[in-house]
């Protein structure tokens, strides 16, 4: 049922198209036929949206399970509410990426990359998690290095002084052109399904605004059902791919010429969850990993993280 | 000559004197002054001379209300005419001016907390610069004076407030010979047409004999009062280099050239 | 008086005195940024510095004129500026304020310096998440970031200045009966202003450093944001942009200061 | 001399003096700590602060605690005292011997100044990507940005302790004919150390604030790679651990310079 | 008593004097000296006096080389003893004491540059400090020492050179009166065991006419000479308040009065 029209809401979101299911369904006018009000608001990295949705600055947003986000679930600030991007059989996913100078000492495939160093944006954020669950795998040993952002890391591995990283199909893609970088397997086989990224929103908006949080849910799934049909399944055809492309365009790489971003935008194509399921098996082994690398207070429950009342758990 | 606009304590109808009694007192636990009893009388100069560190100008804040001395107190005798804005004025030795002010406005300065205004502050400027000599510099800056004006300055700011004793810390000793010997004329002048009462504080024992009625000489630290000279020729008689005066200044040389030379040989501590 | 001999040994007396008076000449330095600045632009066209060590002046020119004509420039520039304006306002009216009661009080220097010397060495990027949940991630918290980098070196400086404000000056007011308040207002503070302006020089290009640090919190315009979002795609060229505005902005401040100083103190020697 | 009527009117010489020396009592400061930490710690377990906001004393005092336990304190302190170490050291000795040409050579000082002068509100992390191609990753970036850091203010103080020399010390060096060497080796260097010591108490407490931006890159352990994690994990109490310890670095360096100062500068009135 | 370690210039045997000829000096537009012509005969006193800013100090930097005159030249005529280290030696006003030295120090720095050391600056530094009542002075900072005892160090140090001829600016002014007169005592004493060549620049009449052997007075701003007064009583028998000293200072006070009144009342352009 639609709510009295122009319920104010705030929404963060990175200029990434992982993010569109939130862009689709404001341009295509989803949220207000929920009879919300969006207004978006971005951010560089994701770890200050986290806080943001804590502060009550943001009321929803999307992002990686990271330390920061359990964390503030701990405290009593933040929520789970719903999955969003995920690894799919099938789906082009997150590389793992050797430099040049590792390569070519033999680094040609994961189960070589033991004493290697492992870039990260920080502790406990996705790349940890993914080079961690990959070593463990391997029964490598890797050492980790927190370059903060992307662009270091990208320079890092570019130059050699870190050897293997994992990423997104479209920024692994064009690295791995310049014959600086090498592509040496799919994040996939190592974590099938993993819940790359979740919807959360603060305990207040979880717990006492029910009927906000379902009609953005609502919205938000729409939006990444175009999306998925657009370009992910691409059963719309190509002028449906194009529209969502240039749709896409307005929010991502707006600097960029139309012919550059749509590239990109086609190449960082992910499936975005049907009806925001959430795979609750990895969000578990997200949140274990977290406590038993000491990241993450140990009394913390699936519970306090996640609300499972909004959506199907898989 | 007109007659002043506002004129020092007249000292026929008032007659406001200071008497110290059994003055001591401490910088932590060395003592700087012993035992001072002393009369200022009114209408009269006291010098206050001796060497080195031997705690004239502690006495003349104590005289002033700077500073609380340990022992012994200051009183005041006999009501300070009604016109005197602030009784105990000071004159400094380093001028103490306020280097963003013009002479004007270093002389308003003090005026202003005491209710004086508009007009009123306006006669009272105009009166103590014209008896300083100092009514075409009234919009300068004290850095556009020399050492001569800018104690001129000072004067006129002490004058403005109509004080019933003056308290004078070596005035003339931060500035060369020849202006020192200027200023001292226009000091004897000063006095010379309008008495006032007056502490004055020097090491120069040429200017003590020539401006003082009587000359306080202290020892040493902790200073006590050796000697009182009293010296009875009239201000306006005195010149450089009369002899009676020389013989004075030798005498007071005399009494203290051991123990100036002892308090120069002190060494302070590191 | 002289005997003849050395009549003949005339000598004019050696000149000895001189230098250590060292002159800024205002084309020298000029001159030595466009020799500078031609010497990259030579390096960087010939090969001999690669593209990943430093971008091309000219090139660096050109995204400017470009940002410029775009209109983008005072797009970034405007938030930026008043974010600077409103933090740096409260950080050094705040410091001021308490400098001064540290510099009047017993009981506030006593309780204030150790806090002020233990805020003074803790980054303030430390404290980013921190700001974000007490003021926010709109502007205030970027005001408040600004404003907390330029209170502790104002405050310094201002009980610095109070300090050393000439003690016979303030004698001088009590001994003429000057009201508490008159002493304050007539001989402290005045006295004051000189150091109280030199600070405010290194409060203020404080301030600006800080700028970058202030946008990483959910800034979408601003010369931070532009420089960050500049260096995480390493695009040199618009880095060095961002960080010459900061640069022109800085010595602009500075001259600023200058500027008020000769006109406010002109009283000093 | 006096008549008989104002010999009853007697009174003492009221005291206007005194005050405008505010004294520092040290315990009045440990008290103000107490006060304030334990009012935090109250206003946490009433609920009146939440975890969001502040963590509760206790508990970033129990994660101190542990931290030195598991003997992770020196695994971070030991790399950073070392990056600060170096990278200081390097900063402060070129920016002494730059402020130190500035103040002798006419040409160093008009080349010089406007260089310093442009960079001087550079934020730091905004050239981090470029120190990683310059510098790589590792240890030698980080001694880079805290070098950078530090050598700009340490140039300022170190010319303005030079231009500060008394000039008549060195005219009455060249009244007994000293070389040049003698002139600027006894004469305007003792005279400029306690410039340029006041300037070091400020590159220091700079180089502490640099700390957490030069170990963004790369570094895993170290005080300021521990205080990014926690941020990142939104742990307040690892983040207070973190910032406090170097406010106690900042304020353990600075008291260590004024033993220095105490020594040195002895002969100071 | 010994013979001393180290003299003066023995005058006897060698005779370097200096010249001035037609000095003139500007510093950017203004003219500070204008036409000085000046002879400075070995072993005697030569005082310059004049109003304030009349450019004394700058007469006496152009005659020791530490500025270049404008015009004209000052000559050096005969040679300097081969034993003088720095002919040409200053005693500043403000002592010019290194506050990181020592007294020892203080002497020592000048004797280091021109390779005095080991047994030899022992010597001398305990010569001079002996002929200046400093021996047991020696290790003390110049923080510790009253102004009397500093511009002794400075006299001291100057004597450590040797020099033919000391080049002295206003060298007691920084003193309180009472120093002042015990150090005239002092310098009178070492010309008198020692005669040596000297220009001293002073404000002060009272000492000019003490320690000059001639007295030469300046005119305000551009200074010129307007007289030189030669005095032929010796120095030894002139005394604080001889009445034919009071009176050639009177006829110096004459000359100066009305050059030093103005030159007070001058403003300094803002
Ligand atoms: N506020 C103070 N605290 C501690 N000691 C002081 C203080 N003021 C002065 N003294 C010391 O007290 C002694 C006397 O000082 P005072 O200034 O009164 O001497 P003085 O006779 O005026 O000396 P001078 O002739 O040098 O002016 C000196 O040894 C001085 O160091
Ligand atoms: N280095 C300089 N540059 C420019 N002007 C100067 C310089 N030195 C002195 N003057 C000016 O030259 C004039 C003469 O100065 P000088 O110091 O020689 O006078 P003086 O006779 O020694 O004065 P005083 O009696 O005050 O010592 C003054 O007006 C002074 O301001
Ligand atoms: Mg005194
Ligand atoms: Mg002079």
């Amino acid at each position: 049922p639609a709510q009295a029209a122009d319920t104010k809401i705030t929404v963060g979101a990175l200029r990434f198209t992982s993010h569109s299911a939130s862009f689709v369904a404001m341009e295509r006018g989803y949220f207000k036929q929920e009879g919300l009000d969006v207004t978006f608001k971005f951010f560089q990295a994701a770890q200050p949206m986290a806080v943001a949705v804590a502060s009550k600055d943001v009321d929803y947003a999307v992002t990686a399970i990271s330390g920061g986000l359990i964390s503030l679930a701990e405290k009593g600030a933040a929520k789970v509410i719903g999955g969003a991007l995920q690894e799919e059989a099938g789906i082009d996913g997150q590389k793992i990426l050797v430099s040049d100078a590792a390569f070519k000492a033999g680094v040609t495939s994961p189960a070589k990359l033991n004493g290697k160093i492992w870039a990260v944006t920080q502790a406990g954020s996705s790349f940890h998690y993914m080079g961690s669950v990959i070593a463990a795998k391997e029964n490598a040993k890797l050492s980790f290095k927190p370059l903060q952002k992307v662009g270091p890391i990208i320079g890092a591995l570019k130059t050699g002084q870190v050897d293997a990283w994992s990423i997104v199909p479209h920024i692994a893609k064009p690295l791995s052109k310049s014959g600086k970088v090498h592509i040496i397997g799919n994040v996939a086989d190592y974590l099938p399904n993993y819940q790359v990224t979740v919807v959360f929103t603060s305990a207040d908006n979880a717990a006492n605004k029910r009927d906000t949080t379902k009609a953005f849910l609502r919205a938000f799934s729409k939006g990444a059902a175009d999306f998925n049909a657009a370009l992910v399944d691409k059963t719309k055809g190509d002028a449906a791919a194009e529209e969502m492309v240039k749709l896409v365009h307005k929010y991502v790489y707006v600097d960029r010429p139309y012919e550059k971003a749509a590239r990109s935008i086609r190449n960082g194509a992910m499936r975005i969850s049907e009806n925001a399921a959430l795979n609750t098996a990895s969000v578990k082994n997200q949140l274990d990993w977290f406590k038993k690398e000491k990241l993450v207070k140990s009394s913390i429950t699936f519970d306090t993280l996640v609300d499972g009342s909004y959506v199907e758990q898989k | 000559m007109d007659p002043p606009l506002i004129s020092f304590t007249n000292i026929c109808d008032f007659a406001m004197e200071l008497r110290l009694e059994n003055i001591g007192h401490y910088y932590g636990d060395m003592e700087v002054l012993q035992g001072i009893d002393l009369d200022i009388p009114a209408g009269k100069i006291v010098c206050v001379v001796g060497p080195s560190g031997c705690g004239k100008s502690t006495l003349l804040r104590l005289v002033g209300g700077l500073e609380k001395p340990t022992s012994g107190r200051v009183v005041q005798m006999g009501q300070a005419p009604s016109a005197s804005i602030n009784p105990l004025t000071y004159v400094f030795q380093d001028f103490a001016l306020l280097p963003w002010r013009t002479v004007e406005g270093n002389i308003s300065l003090v005026l202003e907390d005491h209710g004086i205004k508009g007009a009123d502050m306006e006669a009272v400027i105009s009166d103590v610069l014209a008896r300083t000599k100092l009514s075409d510099f009234r919009k300068a800056l004290p850095k556009q004076l020399s050492g001569g004006m800018k104690q001129r300055v000072a004067i006129a700011r002490a004058l403005a407030v109509k004080p019933a004793v003056m308290l004078m810390d070596e005035p003339l000793s931060a500035l060369d010979s020849q202006t020192r010997e200027l200023l001292m004329d226009d000091l004897v002048d000063l006095w010379t047409r309008e008495p006032f009462t007056a502490v004055y504080v020097t090491h120069n024992l040429g200017e003590a004999v020539r401006i003082g009625h009587s000359i306080v000489v202290l020892s040493r630290r902790p200073g006590r009062i050796c000697e009182v000279v009293e010296i009875n020729k009239p201000l306006e008689q005195r010149q450089l280099g009369d002899a009676d005066l020389e013989q004075q200044q030798k005498h007071l040389w005399n009494l203290m050239r051991d123990e100036a030379k002892a308090a120069d040989m002190e060494l302070m501590d590191a | 008086m002289l005997d003849s001999a050395s009549k003949d040994d005339q000598r004019t007396v050696e000149f000895r005195g001189g230098g250590f008076a060292p002159q800024s000449k205002r084309w020298v330095g000029f001159v030595v940024f466009i020799v500078l600045i031609s010497g990259i632009e030579l390096g960087t066209r010939t090969g001999f510095i690669t593209s990943l060590m430093l971008p091309r002046p000219s090139d660096v020119l050109a995204t400017f004129v470009e940002l410029w004509k775009s209109g983008l420039l005072w797009k970034h520039l405007i938030p930026s500026l008043s974010r600077l304006a409103v933090g740096a306002v409260i950080g050094a009216s705040a410091g001021i304020g308490v400098g001064i009661l540290i510099g009047l009080f017993s009981l506030a220097r006593a309780s204030l310096i150790p806090i002020v010397a233990a805020i003074f060495p803790i980054p303030k990027i430390a404290l980013l998440p921190l700001f974000v949940i007490w003021f926010g991630i709109d502007e205030a918290s970027k005001y408040a970031l600004i404003a907390f980098g330029t209170f502790t070196p104002t405050v310094v400086a201002a009980y610095g200045a109070v300090d050393n404000v000439d003690r016979t000056l303030i004698r001088m007011g009590q001994s003429f009966s000057l009201s508490w308040f008159s002493i304050v207002t007539k001989i402290v503070l005045p006295g004051a202003m000189p150091g109280i302006l030199s600070g405010l020089r290194v409060s203020f290009a404080i301030a600006i450093i800080l700028l970058v640090a202030a946008e990483m919190l959910g800034a979408e315009y601003g010369i931070g944001a532009y420089i960050l979002e500049a260096g995480s795609l390493y695009d040199l060229e618009r880095l060095f942009v961002g960080v010459t505005i900061l640069s022109i902005l800085g010595v602009g401040v500075s001259a600023v200061i200058g500027l008020i100083e000769n006109r406010l103190l002109k009283w000093r020697i």
